[in-house]
């Protein structure tokens, strides 16, 4: 367990962003400062509406900040873009509904030009990951929202990028296949030492899958609490979940989440 | 209280059909106790379609066209003919090297269909020339509204009138001693053109007859006001065309050319023997799809002219 | 992206480009037609003259486009509007006729686009039949409608509004009829489960789901329907209106004439779409449509 | 389902009535002069066959041959009973046949003609419309992705594009005629001018339609231009494409007729329209608007076919 | 807390439905057989694809079965459907694009024929039990996925069904909303009586409002365990959840997805 001593794969200070809707500004990110470094999984956690999707995008230059800095590998984001840094898992799965399933986890693929053999058999390994064999050539329609979202992280995963930005991935998933594939991540991650960001509404997933948890406040999203939990380890089982320091981080994440929240009823 | 007639006329307002619009202009019409009423043509209005529709009460037509109707079942009868002489010519550019009706072998000619096609075909089957694109004949086009076709060299001749496309042809620059003409007249090929055409059945009636006899006499009161004075009657044209597109130079050429063309005699009586002529030049146009077939019987009348008389 | 661009900064340049373009055209096709003008006259001239003579013939195989522009200032300012010379009278008329045919048509495509998507019988049995309806060529039948009708004693502005009702409400109908089905399955199940009547279903989904789809018909029809304004006019005997207008152009060779009422026509329609397009703008906005 | 069933037994029924009225209205007593009985008999037969239809229309069928069946004979027998109309009508009232002839008459003519026919169409069909609507379509395919890739010519071009497609074609005919001659050629040119459009802006309409998420995953890749065009932008757009494509599919057909009567040859549809009508042969000019609404219609099925096979994924065609 | 008397409100016998596919049938449902009472809170939970959008369409009339036999309070369910007996969460928002997020809401109520005033008076109610208040005039794209989730669920309560079928309604939300408004579900279904049927991937969610956990298995879709959660009571707190019932019933749940689900490596 290095810790790691090359430059931050994300470097954010004072970043902001506002949309201009008709009715007014959405002030949705607002002076927002984190380093992240390599190697690292950070969850991000929050309300709904406070701008984790935000700045999922503005990190991966799906969105234009309105102020601040930002750096992704020492360089701007655009430029982290165009070198292929990165790949994302929408929350919604956005498979092309022309394509089919297998289809659909090669198109990284061929974008970059892989031959038409390796696509194959890596696109076959995923399948086999998210559990999504003997549904290749089935279209999107025909598969369940879980199904589709699963093809969707097999397709982010197909071209093993060095840093994954995945946003609530799991979300419609059911407990044991998030399990399963919590794990698969997890080893994943340390087999490979990607660096992953990753959004979630699960206080239990958050802690189980991060190194570092950050707990956004309501609009406009700020940080309030940055929470290492490297304590627990790299290499972590599913029973951890039931370990005093796990359920320690789970507290503070959860105070953090309450403190920042508007229902305290 | 005036009798209402409507007259469908062949083609757009123009000095061609200057008659009519005098007598309206001038009052002659209402005299006669006439309400008239003027539609003016296109390119694309058959007059036998639109009297057998019940849209007029007399049209101007051509007689191949009406006898053309006449034997697809519309009995359209000629009551009144106020032109004596055929306008049609063809015209050719003199530098092709054309001089004579036997040189127009394997050459392209511009002709108008819409049933104006019959005097040409007649002409060609007198000259022994095929008009179906076979070897050792003419190649036929369908000649659009102007003399393009001639200026553009796409034709090496076109047809023309000589009251209208002929003189567009001189205004685009040509001398006349740069092209060649073959007025129909002179080759033996000519038809009647503008007559008066009723329906037959229509004709049984007397005050129907008695109607039209008024009309066909206050319009002859226009033919004659025409030739007398053809620059106020093409001025008289001019208020009448409501597209404001016709000149002033134009249409008093016109108004001379036509005014060449009238009967001067028989004041729109139709001569049985120009009939018969028509009738023979169209039985010998030939082809597979003759004109007429057989001998029209009852395609004139005199009981209008006559009756006013 | 953040900064919106106009266009009318690359309108122009392409405009420019295109005006430079025509003149070059003109040139050549001109050349020919006033080498031989000038051959017939007897005459010798050097290449200038020529070259002018090519922008400035009577009858151009294509009229450079300062002579259409002049065309146009003459008969729209240079004579009294209420004269028969006056283009905006025929504009005038041509436009009566489209407003009433655009009227009738899209009344007639949305009647039977509703009827299409609601009753079975006429989904299956009429769409066939609409879409033949189309392959009929208009300018053949177009003076058998007008004589049908002149003989049961319909004339004037009428007959060519049919026409170019006919003409125009077929994409109102297609398009229509595409977006009124264009509502997910999802968005159709929540009003199953509300058991709401097909009136609330059309009202409340259908219908502002298909907006934006009537929309770009009805941009189409609109041209379409001056189209075939302009098509009635011409077997009436080229009375009055743009038609005739290039009717009696083409008919006495009046090439810039021609051109002129092409780009009067075209104007007008230009004119008819913005017109459609910002009623589309102002229905956007209320219906909340994300901005592009 | 068994309360459509009646349809089976009414559909023979207004069948055998229908042909029974086509023999009275020939009988020469009643053509032309058909009296009251007779035209009342012929409402009882339109309702018959409204609700024939209306019950074949809303059976609903296990078996896909049977479905299939079913989706083929309702517009067909609703198109028979116009024709029906038709004829009962004209014959009946004794309409003159200049004015509208009776299908018959048109049927007849039309397999008399066959052999004109077959040149009118391979002249204005086959060179003037599908060489047209080839360069036509594949032009403006052309240029919407040039329009695309260069934003200034979109944003230059589109306002100019939509100000030339409301040109009428009716105009550009006799230009096209004095530039390319009398022959096909300049029904083709009339014909590229009357397609080019509705594919430029179609095109451009689709390759705009992308949404915003699955343009984002292209982005993420940072996927070329043209490779997110041939992925992405492409098969969204395929759905407009062919829009344009069956838009056309009927325009052509009309542009390339209608242009024929500014002047041709003396073989086309446009140019036998033309002077059958001036001869009064309405017979012979609706055997030629017949094989034109063949002749269309298939075009326009054909490309519709080809659509629901390229894009089956489309949520138009699912179920 | 009545036993109760009267029929049930959902009756299920011997249920089936097969999905025709172009490549061959998909066996969604497979002889479900299932009664459930009045005022009972039903949840739903297996593996992702495994039927249970299918089975909740199936009752609100959505789907056909291909076999068996279905009565929705006593009647077929097209009747119950046009007698208006259920509320519908859908798994997606499925908010009408052209309208505001009040209005959405306020949309049942207009087909139902309810006054102006007393459609906004409702929807104002829910969009506050939703805390989506100060989004009224925003229209759906203007929000983020877990707020148009909110909004959805707001508009299936603003016409106050008896019987309401939930389609994973909290799978786009956070912890603390999910708290929140699973006690405010809770609330609700003690005070009104109402009868739920919800589905859910969240173990504990099934566990902390259901009075019945229905486990089902991998396609094709069968009931594989129903577990009675009435020990627990109706009036339930947050804190239930450390209790040892509650865990226990949790492990049985636990235990049954496991069962029937294909990884357990
Ligand atoms: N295009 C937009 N225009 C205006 N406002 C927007 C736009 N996109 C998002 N917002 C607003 O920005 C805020 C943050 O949105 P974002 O999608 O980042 O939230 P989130 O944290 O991902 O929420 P969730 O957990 O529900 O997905 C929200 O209040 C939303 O209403
Ligand atoms: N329209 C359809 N055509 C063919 N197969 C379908 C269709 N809809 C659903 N299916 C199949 O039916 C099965 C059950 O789907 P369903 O949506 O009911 O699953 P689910 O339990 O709701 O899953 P999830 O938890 O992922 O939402 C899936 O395997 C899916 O692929
Ligand atoms: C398409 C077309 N068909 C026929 C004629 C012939 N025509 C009918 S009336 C008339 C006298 C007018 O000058 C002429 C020449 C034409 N010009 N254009
Ligand atoms: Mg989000
Ligand atoms: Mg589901």
């Amino acid at each position: 367990m290095k810790e790691p001593a090359s430059p931050p794969v994300v470097a954010i200070k004072g970043l902001s962003l506002t949309y201009e809707a008709a009715d007014g500004p959405v002030y949705a990110l607002s002076n927002v400062d984190l380093q992240i470094a390599e190697g690292e999984f950070i969850s991000f956690i929050g309300p709904s509406g406070c701008g984790k999707t935000t700045l999922l995008r503005v990190i991966a230059d799906l969105e234009q900040p309105t102020g601040g800095d930002i750096h992704v590998n020492g360089v701007g984001p655009e430029e982290a873009r165009l070198r292929r840094d990165y790949g994302f898992v929408f929350q919604a799965p956005a498979l092309y509904p022309w394509r089919t399933i297998q289809k659909n986890i090669e198109l990284p693929l061929e974008i970059f030009g892989v031959s038409k053999a390796e696509r194959r058999e890596k696109a076959s390994k995923q399948l086999e990951l998210v559990n999504l064999k003997g549904f290749e050539n089935k279209f999107p329609w025909q598969l369940s929202g879980g199904m589709q979202q699963r093809a969707s992280i097999a397709r982010a995963l197909s071209f093993d990028p060095k840093l994954l930005l995945m946003d609530e991935p799991f979300g419609a998933l059911d407990e044991i296949v998030r399990d399963h594939l919590n794990e698969q991540l997890l080893k994943l991650w340390d087999k490979t030492g990607k660096t992953v960001l990753f959004v979630t509404h699960s206080i239990p997933e958050a802690v189980f899958l991060s190194s570092k948890i950050v707990v956004m406040s309501p609009r406009p999203g700020r940080i309030i609490d940055i929470i290492d939990a490297s304590v627990l380890g790299r290499d972590r089982t599913l029973d951890i979940r039931e370990t005093p320091e796990f359920l320690k981080i789970a507290h503070r994440v959860r105070e953090g989440l309450r403190a920042g929240h508007s229902y305290d009823d | 209280q005036a009798d209402k007639v409507t007259i469908q006329l062949k083609w757009v307002t123009q000095a061609q059909f200057a008659g009519y619009y005098v007598a309206k202009d001038k009052g002659f019409y209402k005299e006669a106790g006439l309400d008239v009423t003027i539609k003016p043509g296109g390119p694309d209005i058959a007059p036998p379609q639109v009297i057998a529709g019940g849209g007029a009460d007399v049209v101007v037509d051509w007689m191949p066209s009406a006898l053309a109707a006449r034997e697809k079942g519309v009995p359209l009868v000629n009551i009144a003919q106020p032109f004596k002489k055929s306008g049609m010519m063809l015209t050719c550019r003199a530098e092709t090297g054309i001089k004579t009706p036997q040189d127009l072998k394997g050459r392209t000619l511009g002709v108008w269909f819409s049933g104006n096609e019959y005097p040409f075909l007649a002409w060609m089957a007198k000259l022994g020339l095929k008009t179906d694109g076979s070897a050792g004949g003419v190649k036929v086009l369908k000649q659009g509204f102007n003399v393009d076709p001639l200026i553009q060299k796409q034709a090496d001749c076109i047809s023309t009138m000589t009251y209208n496309e002929y003189w567009q042809v001189i205004d685009a620059g040509f001398k006349p001693e740069q092209l060649v003409v073959f007025k129909y007249e002179d080759q033996g090929v000519a038809t009647l053109e503008d007559g008066l055409y009723v329906m037959q059945d229509k004709l049984k009636d007397p005050a129907f007859v008695t109607k039209m006899a008024k009309f066909v006499a206050a319009s002859q009161k226009g033919w004659d006001y025409m030739r007398q004075n053809p620059d106020e009657a093409a001025t008289i044209v001019l208020d009448n065309d409501a597209s404001g597109a016709q000149t002033e130079k134009h249409q008093k050429r016109m108004a001379g050319e036509i005014a060449k063309l009238l009967d001067t005699s028989g004041k729109g009586k139709l001569d049985p023997a120009d009939f018969d002529r028509t009738v023979a030049i169209l039985l010998s146009s030939g082809g597979d799809a003759p004109v007429i077939t057989k001998k029209p019987e009852g395609a004139w009348s005199h009981a209008v002219v006559d009756a006013k008389m | 992206m953040l900064r919106r661009e106009g266009t009318t900064g690359p309108v122009l340049v392409v405009v420019l480009v295109i005006l430079a373009l025509w003149y070059v055209a003109a040139i050549f096709m001109n050349w020919q037609g006033v080498t031989d003008a000038f051959s017939r006259a007897g005459e010798q001239h050097t290449t200038g003259e020529i070259l002018l003579g090519t922008l400035d013939q009577e009858r151009p195989v294509l009229p450079a486009p300062h002579q259409i522009v002049a065309e146009l200032k003459k008969t729209v300012f240079g004579i009294a509007i209420t004269s028969r010379r006056n283009l905006l009278f025929h504009a005038w008329v041509t436009l009566s006729s489209t407003l009433l045919g655009f009227g009738l048509g899209a009344l007639l495509g949305i009647v039977l686009a509703v009827l299409i998507v609601h009753v079975k019988t006429l989904e299956r049995s009429l769409m066939p039949w609409i879409i033949s309806s189309q392959t009929i060529p208009i300018l053949a039948i177009a003076p058998i409608i007008i004589v049908v009708l002149g003989s049961i004693g319909i004339t004037g502005l009428f007959p060519k509004a049919i026409i170019s009702a006919y003409l125009c409400f077929f994409p109102i109908t297609i398009s229509m009829v595409k977006g009124l089905n264009s509502p997910d399955l999802i968005q159709r199940d929540l009003m199953r489960t509300y058991s709401a009547s097909g009136a609330q279903i059309f009202w409340k989904l259908r219908l502002p789901a298909s907006l934006s789809y009537l929309f770009a018909g009805l941009k189409v029809a609109v041209a379409i329907s001056l189209v075939g304004a302009i098509v009635g006019e011409l077997p009436t005997g080229a009375q009055a209106g743009l038609g005739a207008r290039l009717l009696a152009g083409s008919y006495y060779g009046q090439t810039i004439q021609i051109w002129a009422a092409l780009f009067g026509a075209a104007i007008l329609a230009s004119i008819l779409v913005a017109i459609v397009s910002s009623v589309e703008r102002i229905v956007n906005r209320r219906m909340g449509v994300r901005p592009a | 389902m068994s309360a459509n069933r009646h349809a089976l037994i009414l559909t023979p029924l207004a069948i055998l009535g229908c042909l029974y009225a086509l023999y009275l209205v020939h009988r020469p007593d009643v053509a032309g002069q058909a009296g009251l009985a007779f035209w009342a008999f012929i409402v009882v037969l339109w309702l018959l066959t409204g609700f024939a239809i209306s019950g074949l229309s809303h059976l609903k069928l296990k078996q896909p041959v049977a479905r299939r069946a079913i989706g083929l004979a309702v517009p067909v027998l609703f198109g028979a009973f116009l024709f029906f109309l038709w004829e009962v009508i004209v014959i009946g009232a004794g309409v003159p046949s200049v004015l509208m002839p009776a299908p018959s008459a048109i049927a007849a003519k039309f397999s008399a003609s066959l052999p004109l026919l077959r040149d009118d169409f391979f002249q204005t069909f086959v060179k003037s419309v599908l060489s047209g609507y080839a360069m036509g379509c594949l032009s403006g395919f052309l240029v919407a992705i040039i329009a695309d890739r260069v934003p200034f010519l979109r944003r230059g071009l589109l306002p100019l594009g939509n100000f030339v497609s409301a040109l009428p074609v009716i105009g550009i005919a006799p230009i096209m005629v004095m530039w390319f001659g009398f022959d096909w050629p300049s029904k083709a040119a009339v014909v590229v001018v009357m397609t080019f459009f509705p594919m430029l802006v179609n095109t451009v309409t689709g390759l705009a339609a992308v949404g915003k998420l699955e343009r984002d995953l292209m982005h993420s890749y940072a996927a070329g231009y043209w490779r997110s065009l041939l992925k992405l932008r492409l098969p969204v757009a395929l759905p407009f494409i062919f829009n344009a494509l069956k838009i056309n599919s009927t325009l052509a057909l009309i542009g390339a007729i209608v242009a024929e009567f500014f002047g041709t040859p003396i073989v086309g549809m446009g140019f036998r329209i033309s002077i059958e009508v001036a001869r009064m042969s309405l017979d012979m000019v609706w055997a030629e608007i017949a094989l034109a609404a063949i002749a269309g219609s298939a075009f326009y099925g054909l490309v519709a076919l080809i659509e629901r096979g390229a894009t089956f994924w489309h949520p138009s065609y699912r179920t």
